[in-house]
C-alpha cells in the first residue's frame, strides 16, 4: 500500500509542499483560505459519517468504539508523559503540554487515512467521525493534571493558580471548542438529514472532497517543513520520540480496535487516530493553560515530524497491521 | 484650537490566544476601551517565525489602549507578573488626546 | 412546510451556527471567505436569473414585478418609521436608519426562500433575482430623508450639513454599490450567454450552490446570535417590532404580489422581499450618512432578530398566505 | 549619524466605512500621506466587539500619519466637531524622522 | 472568433469587473480569495497538463516548445528595451523594469486562452503548461542586466552593488518562485498520477475550473481598471506601447510556434504566452531587485493596459494568425 | 510599582518585498526582535492607493521593534541610505517598558 500512497495526488501535494518549504520557496497558502478548507473539510466528514449512520442505526460497535475512544484519550497522555519525561529529558510542564497532544488527533491524518483506505477496499465506517471528535478534548484534560501533579518549580505553583483561576474557561473552551462543535454538528446534521437530505448538498460536499483535500495538504506540507525548520529545541531523543510514539499508540489503538470487533478498516482508523498528534485544538488549550510550555516543542514535535510521519508511513502501517490482526 | 491633554498610549504584544485574558486584565482596571492589531509575522530571540499557520496557537496580536496615567501604571502593576510566564511585551508611550475626559 | 424548512441542511446549518454563538464556542469562519462566499451566491443567483430570462423574455408581469418591488422599496419605510418612533420610542435618526434597513432587503434570505421554496415545487420566476437587486436601495433614500425631516435637535442639523456635503458622494454610493452591482451584472451576462453559454460554468454556479449555502448560513447564524447577544439596547419593544414589521411588510409584499398576478412562489419571494432588513447594503451606508444613528440598535434588530425570524419562520409563512392567496 | 526631526505621530481611530471621509479632511490640511491599519478586534463603553462579520458596518480601522506640528493642530481642530458624532479617536504623539522635509 | 469571445462568461466577468472599477463601485473580491483562486488555477492547469502529457509521452514537439519558449523569454525583453528606451522615453532603470514584465507571462491569459481556443476547436498541446512555467522567469535575468548595463547614474551605481549584494537571493527567488513550484509541481503530480489517479480529484480541478476563472476575471477586470485610473504616469507613447509591444511579441511568438511545427493551437498559445506582461513573478521580483523602477510604470502598463487587451483582441488575433500561417 | 525604562519604539514603513531585506538590517544591529503588521491602504504623492491585489508587488508593512537608544541610531544610519531610493519612512519614539534589560 505504500507505494499506492506515494502516487496519490493526495499524498503528492503533501510531499510538494513539504519540498517546496525545504527549498525555501515563497509558495504559501493565505491562512483565511487554509481555514476555510479545514471547515469544508470537517462538515463533510461530519455530514458523511452522520448520513451513514442514519442508514446503519446506533451498533454496539458504535457503542464500543466510542467508549474506547474516549478511554485512549484519557489514557494516551499518561504513557506519552512518562516517555517524554524519562527518554525526553523534558520537564513536567513541558512533558504534560506534549502529551495531551499525542493523546488527541490530527483531523488532516484522520481524513487522510480514511481516503486511503477507502481506495484500498478498507473503508472505515462512518461513525468512526464521532469517534474522533470525542477523542479531540480528553487528553488535554489528563495532560494538565499530570503538569500540575509533576511541577513542583515555585513558577508552576503560579501557573496552576493561574490555570485555576481559568478552569472553568478552560473546562467550557474544552467543551465548545469550534472543532468539536462544527463535526459534531455537521454529524447530527448528516443523521436528521438522511440520504435523501443529504442529495441537494451532495456536490459541494462529496464530489469536491478529494480535490480540497489535496490543496489542503499541500499547505500542511508547507507548514510542517516550515515548522521542522524552525525547530531549534528538537533534540534527537524528542525527534525519535515523535516518531516512536506515534508507532506504539498507533499499534495499541489498531490492537484495541481489532479486540473491541471493529472491522480492518475501522480498527486502522483508530490506530491512526491515536498514532496522530492534534496541532488545532490542543496547541491553543495550552498556550491558555500552560503559557509557561514551550510551543516550539509541541508543534514541532507535532506538526513537524509526526504528522508527516503518519501521512507518509504510519496510515499504510496501521492499515497492514489491521489487516494482520483483523 | 481644539484642547488636548495628555494620556497614555499602552501596547501590549501577546499571542493571540492570551488575548482574553489580558482583556480581563484591562477590565479589572477599568480602562474604557482597547483595539486588537493582529501581527503579521515576527522574529525574536527564538528566531524568527511566521504567523502563516491554521493552527492558531503560534499567532500574536497587539492590544491597544489609550488610558490616564494611574490607570496605565495599574495595568503594568498587574501584566508585569505574566511578563515572563506568557511572553508579554509592554510598552507606555504619551500621546495627545482630543476630549480627555473620557480615558 | 415548516417541519420540511427545519429537517433541510441548509437551516439546520443556520441552526449549528447560532447554537454554537449561543454557548459561546469559538467556532468562526474566516470573514474573507464569508464575503468570497457571499459573492459567489451574488454571482450564480444574478447568472441563473439571467439564463431564465433569457428562455422566457421580457413579459408584462416582469414589468409589475419591478415597478411593484421599486414602489414597496420606497413606501415600506414610511410605515415602519412611523411604528418605529410611536412603539419603539425611537428618536428621529435611529428610526430612519431603521426604517432603511426593513425597506431594503436581505440577499440571504432572499437566496434561502427560493431554495426551499424550489423543494416545494413552488420556483419563482427568474426576473425576482432584479427585483430584489432593484429593491436594495431605494429604502436608503426614504429612511434619509425622513430622519431629515423630522429632527430638530441642533446635532441633527450639524448632521444634515454633513449628510448634504457627502450627499452626491451617497446618491453615488447608492447605484454603484457592490453587490447591487454584482447582481444586475451577472444576472446581464446570464441574459447574453443563455443557456449555452452558461453551460461550461454551470458545474461551478449551478451544482455547488446548495452546499455553499449551508456553509453560509452557518456564519450568518454564528454572527446573528453574537449580534443578540451583544445587544444591550434592544428594548422589549424594539425586539417585539423586529418581528411583528417583517410579518407585516411581508403579508403586504404577498398580496400586492399576488394582486399584480405574480405565480404563488414569486408571489411569496416578493414577500420575503419585503420582510427582510438589509445588514450589509445599509448599515454601510447608514454608517456613512447618519453616522450619529446607533449601529447596536439597527443591527441587533435585523441581524440579530428579522433574519433568523425570517429563515426559520418567515419563509414558511408567505409560502402558506402565497397559496392561500394565490 | 544621520539628522533627525521632531515630527506628530497621528493616529484617527475610525469606523472603516468613515475613513474615506477622514481622508478628506487629511488632504484639507494638505498632509503628504497616510496609511490604514485594520482593527482585528475590539472594545469600549458599549462592551466587547468582534470584528467577524459580513456586514462591514461595524469594521474598524486607524489611519495613521506623520505630519508636523502645524498640519497636525490643524487636522486635530478639522476632526474635533466630528469626535462625539462619529465616534472617532485620535491620538497625537512626538517621533523623530529622517528625511523630515517632506512631512 | 472576437464575437464569441465577448459573449463568453469568462470574458463578461472581465468586463463587468472592468466596468465596475470605472464607475467607481466599491465592489471588490477580498484578496486571500483572490490569491486562492490563482492558486487553484495553477493546480488545475498543471495537472492537466501533466495529465496529458502522461498519454501523449514526451514529443520532440514539447522539446522544441520549451526551448522555444526560453529562448523567446530571454531574447523579448531585448527587443522591448530599445523600445520603451527610444520612443518610450524610460530610463534605463525603468525600461529594464518593463521589459522583464514583457518577457514574462501572464498566468490568467494563459488561461482563459486556453479556454477560449478549447471552446473554438483550437486545443491547445497539454504540454504548453510547461512552456509557460519555463516562460516565467527568464525574463527577469534579461531585465536586470540590461538596466544594470545601461544604467549611468550614480544612484544607479548604488542599486547594482545592493542588486550584487541580494544577487544570489534573486537568483533563489527566480529559481523557487512560488508560482512555478505550483506549475511545475502540479505538472509533475498529474504526469505520475495520470488519468486513472487524476480521477478522484477530477471533479474539483476539471468541473469547476470554468467557473472560477469568471469570478477570478471579474477580479482582475476590478484591479486593471483602477490601476489604469491610479496611472499618473503613463505617457501617450508609453500607452501605445503598451498595445504594440504584445501585438509585435505575440506575432513573433505565433510564427516561431508555427515554424518549430506546433498545432495553430499551441502556436496561438506560445503568441499569447510571449504577449502577455507578467504581474505577479516579476513585479514582486523588481521590487526586490531594482527598487528605484517606478511600480506605477510597469503595473499600469502591464496590468492596466496590456492584459485588457490581450483578453479582449489579443487572444482572438493570434488565433487568426495562428490560423493564416498554420 | 514596576520599574520601567526608557526605550525606543521605531517603526519602518517599507514594501512587502523590501520587508527581508529590511530584517536583514535589523539583524546587524542586534536588535532582539520585530513585529511584522500589514497595512491595508495608503496614498501619498503618487496619490491614493490601495492594496488589494493578486500581485503582492504594491503590498506595505509596518515593521516595528523595540530597542534602547544605541541600537535605535545604529538602525537609522544603516537604513537612511535607502530611505530615497526604496522609499521607506522611519519614525522613532519614546516609551516605557517593563523588564528593559531586554532591548
Ligand atoms: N481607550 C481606548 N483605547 C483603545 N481603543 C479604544 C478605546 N476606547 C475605545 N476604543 C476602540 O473604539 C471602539 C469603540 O469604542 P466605544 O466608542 O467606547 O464603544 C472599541 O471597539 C475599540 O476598538
Ligand atoms: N505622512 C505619511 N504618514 C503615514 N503614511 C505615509 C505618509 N506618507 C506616505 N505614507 C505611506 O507610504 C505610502 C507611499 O507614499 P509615497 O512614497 O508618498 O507615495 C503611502 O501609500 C502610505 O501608505
Ligand atoms: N524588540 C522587539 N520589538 C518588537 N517585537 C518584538 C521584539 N522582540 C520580540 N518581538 C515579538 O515577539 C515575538 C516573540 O519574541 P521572543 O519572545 O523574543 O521569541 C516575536 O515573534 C516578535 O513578534
Ligand atoms: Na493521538
Ligand atoms: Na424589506
Ligand atoms: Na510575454
Amino acid at each position: 500500500m505504500i507505494i499506492e500512497t506515494l502516487t496519490s495526488p493526495v499524498i503528492l501535494f503533501f510531499i510538494l509542499g513539504f519540498f517546496a518549504a525545504m527549498i525555501r520557496s515563497d509558495l504559501s497558502i493565505p491562512e483565511p483560505f487554509a481555514k476555510a478548507m479545514s471547515i469544508y473539510l470537517m462538515a463533510a466528514i461530519g455530514l458523511k459519517g452522520g448520513v451513514e449512520v442514519a442508514s446503519t442505526g446506533f451498533t454496539s460497535e458504535l457503542a464500543s468504539a466510542a467508549i474506547a475512544g474516549v478511554t485512549l484519550g484519557f489514557t494516551i497522555p499518561i504513557l506519552a508523559f512518562f516517555l517524554l519525561r524519562s527518554i525526553g529529558k523534558l520537564g513536567a510542564i513541558d512533558s504534560g503540554a506534549v502529551a495531551a497532544h499525542y493523546g488527541s488527533v490530527s483531523v488532516v491524518t484522520f481524513v487522510t487515512a480514511v481516503e486511503l483506505l477507502t481506495n484500498q477496499g478498507m473503508q472505515p465506517d462512518g461513525f468512526m467521525v464521532g469517534v474522533m471528535a470525542l477523542m479531540e478534548t480528553p487528553a488535554i484534560i489528563t495532560g494538565l493534571l499530570l503538569a500540575r501533579a509533576y511541577a513542583k518549580r515555585p513558577g508552576v505553583a503560579e501557573d496552576a493558580h493561574a490555570a485555576k483561576e481559568s478552569g472553568s474557561g478552560l473546562l467550557h473552551e474544552v467543551l465548545t471548542n469550534g472543532s468539536v462543535i462544527l463535526l459534531m454538528g455537521a454529524f447530527a446534521i448528516g443523521m436528521v438529514a438522511g440520504e435523501a437530505g443529504f442529495e441537494p448538498i451532495k456536490p459541494l460536499f462529496a464530489i469536491g472532497f478529494n480535490g480540497v483535500l489535496c490543496l489542503f495538504l499541500l499547505d500542511m506540507g508547507l507548514l510542517a517543513a516550515r515548522r521542522l525548520m524552525q525547530s531549534k529545541k528538537i533534540t534527537f531523543h524528542l525527534a525519535t520520540l515523535a516518531i516512536f510514539m506515534p508507532i506504539l499508540n498507533g499499534t495499541i489503538g489498531v490492537a484495541v480496535g481489532t479486540l473491541i470487533g471493529l472491522e480492518p478498516g475501522s480498527a486502522a482508523v483508530l490506530g491512526v487516530l491515536c498514532a496522530s498528534a492534534s496541532y488545532i485544538a490542543v496547541p491553543a488549550a495550552m498556550r491558555l493553560a500552560m503559557p509557561q510550555a514551550d510551543p516550539g516543542i509541541y508543534l514541532s514535535m507535532s506538526l513537524g515530524i509526526t504528522f508527516p510521519f503518519n501521512i507518509i508511513f504510519g496510515i499504510s502501517l496501521f492499515a497492514a497491521i489491521a489487516n494482520f490482526l483483523g | 484650537m481644539v484642547t488636548t491633554v495628555q494620556r497614555k498610549r499602552i501596547e501590549i504584544l501577546v499571542d493571540t490566544p492570551l488575548v482574553p485574558r489580558v482583556i480581563r486584565l484591562i477590565k479589572d482596571v477599568d480602562i474604557s476601551g482597547w483595539s486588537v492589531i493582529k501581527i503579521a509575522s515576527g522574529g525574536g530571540r527564538d528566531g524568527r517565525w511566521d504567523h502563516d499557520e491554521v493552527t492558531g496557537a503560534a499567532a500574536k496580536s497587539i492590544v491597544l489602549m489609550i488610558a490616564n496615567q494611574e490607570k496605565a501604571d495599574l495595568l503594568a502593576d498587574k501584566v508585569a507578573p505574566l511578563l515572563e510566564s506568557h511572553g508579554l511585551l509592554i510598552t507606555i508611550g504619551n500621546v495627545e488626546v482630543v476630549r480627555g475626559e473620557r480615558f
